[in-house]
């Protein structure tokens, strides 16, 4: 643990229910600026609703999200929510902040998904430009008729400079969904990258990849945190990946945490084995 | 593909280009600027019948010693302001020398400007609202107008029919009905009338019988279209309206007729003219009609005859009296001769005054005999 | 297929439209002096006139539909708060009376009225401009206010909902109760308009009906052009394709998608008032759904996503139901002589068959998501290629 | 109940009775699909067309059933043509498609009547005058809403009690699920667009005896008002859409005596033109509902993923 450093992320008390279904059960974690942490458990252990609880995309029905020492998911008990939002979850969003995904990303919280989520019509350019939006400072008329260039140029050649750290030049021109499974996870990761973020959330980045590029990816997830100077929250099924680069684990079982430690500490122990490891491990 | 749809496009406006074939006699061209679909376009092929009659009676008009064959351009206005301007300009692009219509108002002067900036003649057959010409310097009429037949209709309702409180029906937009209710509540009195509009596309004409009924009206005035015209007498009928319906010149149609065939609803109509004014006319008009298939669909399968087919018949020959006058088939000479044309036609002597309206003193009162299906005369209205 | 330009083709495009642009201006004013009302190719202008009006409405609609992928059907109520906007404060004293004959019209001055007085035959122009501009903002003011409550929903319900908005905005305007204002549902008229567009330039007397509203619509598609380029638009082609990986992105996507509806019924305002000058008239009962789907079908015709899509599409479509077509109409149509055929409605019949056609199985219609750029480019790159080859 | 106001609340029952039988094909559609079938209210139109040419032509008698039958086959036909092979494309592309359909039968129409006017026929009997609680009106404004509810009835106990029902409840609930469990989906999808349109043809017979006039708009307002009618009562709920269609039809016929009413309360003294609304009032309708509850007043919740 990097105690030492400041707390990037905390989380305490979350609890998400879906009608009857408890999908995440009371779970509270932290991380330090620079650490790679992990999230595991089995299929349906409730790992991505606590990661789209932290991303703002569902407001928990209980509990506490910080980011970066500010408090920026807070719920009232028994769901009352606050209904000022009007997107995608309009009615179910908390009282600080109005915390939507967007705002998140911008205090400096970026993510990729599971089910890779690419825009489809766009070149790989255009989808780590787009990522740039959010670092504007033109408005709509000084963009509209380009009082902007410089703004523009920058942005631009910053896109480009990230296709080249991730090693995706050669197909800068290619639509990203004509890409193979492995290079769209990079763009992914790129296309979070440029938004500046802090904290980097990685929805099962290894998912579906063979055990060559799972090695490249390791090696890919280490660099990067040194390269952008940020902290990596993932999701992974991929055991070697996850006892590979992370340096501390929390685990998941039926949306509650049954285990937190060190990667040596959570291969020890044996209520993860139970649950996970001897049952599921379908990596 | 993509080529060939190319060619084809290319083709297609280069034969739309194509000249016609060339007749033996040169031709001078008359735009019908008239509805033939939408909400008017029952009246609109009533007016054209006229015309078409009177151009197979005489289909030749002599101008400055040449004799030019006439020929009949149309153009449907589809009872449409928004559609009127281009349906105007397509007749002004194929060459007319002078314009015939339209059956309605607010086409007419929707299209005004359109003559206007063309410098072509317009010659309203029976549109009464007077911005059709007060506004335009190139539209004349044939016809009187709604402050005319709105004083007759108020002073017919208030002697004759002995009414003090009266409900007028109008739709929206429309400026025949617009026009004519307002100039009808002028002359009966703003206190004793109710004045409604019904949108567009309305097919529950209940309500607003309901209406006046329960505001105690003894008179309802609704000069709207033959459509919403054959839908409130249906409706007239079945809720027992108890009050007579009293319209203008539209209504003296036989779709009105056929509607109120059967019923006990009373309805009374100011229009230009009487059928028996020109009993050889008369018997000559409808022999063509009865003759004619397509003819006798358009005047709505019977040969009743609608004042509005009549005046089409006028307006035809004073349209030849003013290309005769003029001495040329040049629209701008048409113009110029117009207000000096006077004929005398089968609905009366007809002149223009200096804004280019008719000059028109009287009306036709008719009644609707329900049992017969056809048009009793009641009187002939005057303003003093 | 969409190219990806070079900096180098960026330029050579921005060269070809700059020049294309200026070209086809000129040749419009040209075409405006040379063919007059009475000619028989006049129906040329009047497609140029409608078309123009009908491809900013079409563009527009496109970067609300087709950029941003919101589906919206309120266009028609947009285009009518514009038209009228532009005709109330254009009607002359004058004319003012006789135009609002049963009421006593409130808007008692004209902005072209009120600047030509200041500034002679210069300000009449500016004041046309003005309204026009005015005439969009009014559009866009609305549109952010409907855009509150309705932008959350969800595709279908945000048609059927911006419809109904259209619909209510058409019913307000028709109220009596409003008549000083609106003219009730009367026919309003006699502001400036085409017809009257005519100045003297040193003893030369210039015709302007066709040029006015073709210049308007060029600006206003560039302007949108350039926004669609910008990084805006492409943050709304981010939310037209994922929305929820663009919120992630942190694009904010109620301000994103506001901004979108707003400026499109901006343009969508402007191209009501330029329908309002074209047509010299304006009713409320004109704008009804139909036109909306009208629109719609220009759009779908020339390719959801390409702005040369839809000005391709809104042209074809106007020339061919005002003009090529009208033949179907009255009797003989390529030489054919069939009256029982080709009687009054044959040519909406056949028209709306060709669309259902496009819609069925030529989904990408003419342009797909291309625009005219990419098709230089690639054809351009495959004789280079060619050439090369060659050698 | 007050004299004056009971006109226009028969009207209305009456008018939304026959939106009723329109809405639940919009809300059967719907449930399914996920389409508002733009075309549904033309094929309304076009089913009293069809009545008028062949009531010309053949006696009643034979002339109900062939429209009922042509009809449906039209509905079916629309379907099949326009639809079906849309089912793996973009929700707007469907949604283009019927309007396009929608355009082509307007067209088609107004090519036909030559954009005139068209006279309902009247059917005997249900067009004759009748005297109810004091007050004329014809027959068929009586018979509408105990017609409308004994074939919802029959809907339900379709929909409850038979395979094809369930069938649709299943598909509705679930379309891919219901693909896997052997359902045959594009029957089912049939048997709904022809139970959609056998209502549709019911009620034109019913609206047009009632306001015989037909044009090639006809159906639009009234195609319109019954999915705001469907939107209303929650989309795939058929009780639902009936009690919308009643609650529209009411309010839009009130609306239109509403200065009537008010000036005979003494509220007002003159014409305020409220009438003017009767049409936009059912879109307020909508947007108050799609706002504040937008699964309508019987809607089920839905849950969206991530």
């Amino acid at each position: 643990m990097r105690k030492d450093r400041p707390c990037i992320l905390r989380v305490e008390d979350v609890t998400m229910q879906f009608g009857g279904v408890v999908a995440v059960n009371n779970f509270s974690m932290e991380e330090y600026e620079g650490e790679i942490v992990a999230i595991i458990g089995p299929n349906g252990a409730g790992k991505t609703t606590a990661f789209n609880v932290i991303t703002g995309v569902y407001a928990p029905t209980n509990g506490r999200v910080s980011f970066n020492g500010d408090c920026v998911i807070e719920n009232y008990p028994h769901g009352k929510m606050k209904k000022g939002y009007l997107g995608e979850n309009a009615g179910k969003y908390t009282k600080v902040l109005e915390p939507t995904p967007d705002r998140l990303t911008a205090l400096g919280m970026a993510r990729t998904f599971q089910n890779i989520r690419l825009w489809k019509s766009m070149t790989v350019f255009d989808n780590v430009l787009i990522a740039k939006h959010l670092k504007r400072t033109s408005n709509l008329f000084s963009a509209t008729f380009g009082a902007n260039k410089a703004e523009e140029k920058q942005q631009r050649e910053e896109a480009d400079a990230l296709i080249e750290t991730v090693g995706l030049a050669g197909v800068r021109n290619e639509l990203a969904t004509s890409l193979p499974y492995g290079k769209q996870r990079r763009l992914e990761i790129a296309r979070a990258l440029a938004t500046e973020p802090k904290l980097l959330l990685l929805d099962e980045p290894a998912a579906g990849m063979n055990p060559q590029e799972t090695v490249e990816l390791t090696k890919f997830i280490g660099e990067i945190r040194d390269a952008f100077h940020v902290t990596i929250l993932l999701i992974e099924h991929h055991m070697d990946l996850v006892m590979d680069i992370s340096e501390r684990i929390y685990v998941l079982d039926f949306g509650s945490m049954i285990a937190s430690g060190t990667p040596a500490e959570i291969q020890a122990n044996e209520k993860v084995i139970d649950a996970y490891l001897g049952v599921t491990d379908d990596a | 593909m993509k080529k060939i749809l190319a060619v084809a496009l290319v083709l297609c406006l280069v034969l739309a280009l194509a000249p016609m074939a060339f007749a033996d006699n040169p031709v001078v061209k008359i735009g019908v600027f008239e509805p033939q679909s939408g909400d008017n376009g029952a009246g609109g092929k009533q007016e054209i019948l006229g015309m078409q009659y009177a151009n197979m009676l005489t289909p030749t008009v002599e101008i400055d010693g040449t004799t030019y064959d006439v020929e009949l351009v149309y153009a449907d206005n589809a009872s449409a302001n928004d559609k009127a301007p281009t349906a105007a300009q397509s007749l002004i692009s194929s060459g007319v020398s002078l314009v015939l219509g339209s059956y309605g108002s607010g086409v007419s002067i929707a299209a005004g400007d359109t003559f206007a900036a063309a410098e072509v003649p317009a010659i309203g057959v029976t549109c009464t609202n007077p911005q059709v010409t007060s506004e335009c310097d190139v539209y004349f009429r044939i016809c009187f107008l709604d402050p005319f037949q709105g004083t007759v209709l108020a002073n017919f309702a208030k002697s004759e029919l002995n009414a003090t409180k009266a409900y007028c029906l109008a739709k929206q937009g429309d400026d025949y009905s617009g026009g004519l209710c307002n100039y009808f509540i002028e002359a009966f009195g703003k206190d004793n009338c109710v004045y409604e509009q019904f949108p567009e596309g309305t097919s529950d004409f209940s309500t607003y019988i309901t209406n006046a009924q329960n505001q105690g009206c003894d008179v309802f005035f609704s000069p709207v279209s033959t459509e919403a015209a054959a839908q409130i007498i249906a409706k007239a009928n079945t809720q027992a309206i108890g009050m007579p319906i009293l319209a203008g010149d539209t209504w003296d149609s036989n779709v009105i007729l056929n509607a109120a065939k059967g019923t006990d609803v009373k309805i009374c109509v100011t229009t230009f003219y009487q059928e028996g004014a020109d009993p050889e006319f008369d018997k000559g008009i409808k022999e063509w009609i009865k003759s004619d298939a397509t003819a006798l669909a358009n005047n709505g399968g019977n040969d009743e005859l609608a004042a509005v087919t009549v005046m089409g018949y006028d307006a035809y020959y004073v349209a030849l009296e003013a290309l005769k006058a003029a001495g040329s088939v040049d629209p701008a000479d048409v113009l110029e001769v117009i207000p000096s044309v006077e004929y005398t036609g089968v609905t009366g002597n007809i002149a223009f005054d200096d804004i280019g309206d008719a000059l028109r003193d009287s009306a036709f009162v008719k009644s609707c005999n329900t049992e017969t299906g056809v048009w009793d005369f009641v009187t002939v209205a005057t303003v003093k | 297929m969409k190219a990806v330009k070079t900096p180098e083709e960026s330029r050579l495009i921005s060269w070809i439209s700059f020049f294309a642009v200026l070209i086809f201006l000129g040749l419009v004013l040209l075409l405006d002096q040379l063919i007059k009302p009475t000619s028989s190719v006049y129906m040329l202008m009047t497609v140029l006139q409608k078309g123009s009006v009908y491809a900013l409405a079409a563009v527009s609609m496109n970067l609300l539909n087709g950029y941003t992928g919101l589906f919206s059907l309120g266009h028609a109520g947009f285009m009518l708060i514009g038209a009228y906007t532009y005709a109330i404060f254009t009607i002359p004293s004058t004319s003012r009376d006789t135009v609002y004959q049963y009421f006593d019209a409130v808007v008692r001055f004209s902005f072209p009225e009120t600047f030509s007085n200041a500034m002679g035959p210069v300000g009449t122009a500016l004041g046309v401009l003005v309204a026009v501009i005015l005439a969009g903002l009014l559009a866009a003011v609305f549109a952010y206010l409907i855009g509150l409550p309705v932008l959350r929903l969800k595709s279908d319900y945000l048609a059927i909902a911006t419809l109904g908005f259209a619909e209510i905005i058409r019913a307000i305007c028709q109220w009596q109760k409003l008549g000083p204002i609106t003219n009730g549902s009367n026919l309003l008229k006699s502001f400036a308009r085409t017809s009257k567009f005519k100045v003297a330039v040193g003893g030369l007397k210039l015709t302007l009906s066709t040029f006015v509203p073709v210049l308007i619509a060029t600006v206003s598609i560039i302007i949108i052009v350039k926004l669609i380029n910008s990084t805006y638009g492409r943050a709304f082609k981010a939310i037209r394709d994922d929305e929820i990986a663009a919120e992630a992105m942190g694009i904010n996507l109620a301000r994103h998608k506001m901004i979108s509806f707003t400026v499109s019924s901006f343009f969508a305002g402007v191209a009501g008032a330029m329908m309002a000058m074209v047509l010299s008239i304006a009713q409320a009962s004109n704008f009804k759904s139909a036109m909306t789907y009208e629109i719609l079908l220009m759009v779908v015709l020339g390719g959801i996503g390409s702005t040369s899509g839809s000005v391709i599409g809104s042209f074809l479509f106007v020339a061919a139901s005002e003009w090529w077509l009208r033949g179907l109409d009255s009797g003989s149509f390529l030489g054919i002589e069939a009256p029982n055929i080709f009687r009054n409605g044959f040519r909406l019949v056949v028209f709306s068959i060709i669309i259902m056609i496009v819609v069925l199985f030529f989904r990408q219609g003419i342009m797909g998501e291309r625009e005219i750029s990419d098709l230089i480019i690639l054809r351009r790159r495959k004789r280079k290629a060619g050439k090369e080859a060659a050698k | 109940m007050d004299k004056t106001i009971l006109p226009y609340i028969i009207s209305g029952i009456s008018v939304g009775g026959q939106y009723a039988l329109i809405a639940i094909g919009y809300t059967m559609v719907y449930g399914i699909l996920r389409l508002i079938n733009f075309a549904h209210g033309d094929v309304f139109m076009v089913s009293g067309l069809l009545m008028v040419y062949l009531a010309a032509a053949l006696p009643l008698t034979v002339a109900i059933p062939l429209v009922i039958i042509l009809t449906v086959l039209l509905g079916f036909t629309i379907e099949r043509v326009a639809y079906r092979p849309l089912r793996t494309a973009p929700r707007m592309s469907v949604m283009i498609s019927a309007i396009g359909v929608s355009y082509l039968l307007q067209n088609l129409a107004l090519y036909i009547t030559g954009g005139l006017n068209k006279n309902y026929p009247q059917i005997p009997w249900i067009s004759d005058r009748v005297t109810v609680l004091g007050m004329e009106t014809s027959r068929v404004t009586i018979i509408t809403p105990f017609l409308t509810i004994i074939l919802v009835v029959l809907l339900v106990l379709l929909i409850n009690h038979t395979k094809i029902g369930m069938a649709m409840r299943a598909v509705s609930l679930n379309f891919e699920t219901s693909q896997l469990m052997g359902i045959r989906i594009n029957s089912v999808i049939s048997a709904t667009f022809i139970i959609g349109t056998f209502l549709a043809a019911v009620g034109s017979m019913l609206f047009f005896t009632n306001y015989p006039g037909v044009v090639p708009t006809s159906g639009a307002m009234p195609g319109l008002k019954a999915f705001v009618a469907a939107v209303f009562g929650g989309i795939g709920s058929i009780p639902g859409a009936v009690i919308g269609a009643f609650i529209i039809g009411i309010c839009e016929s009130l609306i239109k005596g509403l200065d009537t009413i008010l000036i005979v309360n003494g509220t007002i003294t003159e014409q305020i033109g409220l009438a003017t609304f009767s049409d936009a009032f059912t879109f307020v309708l909508l947007i108050i509902i799609l706002v504040f509850k937008p699964t309508g007043l019987f809607g089920e919740k839905t849950t969206d993923k991530v």
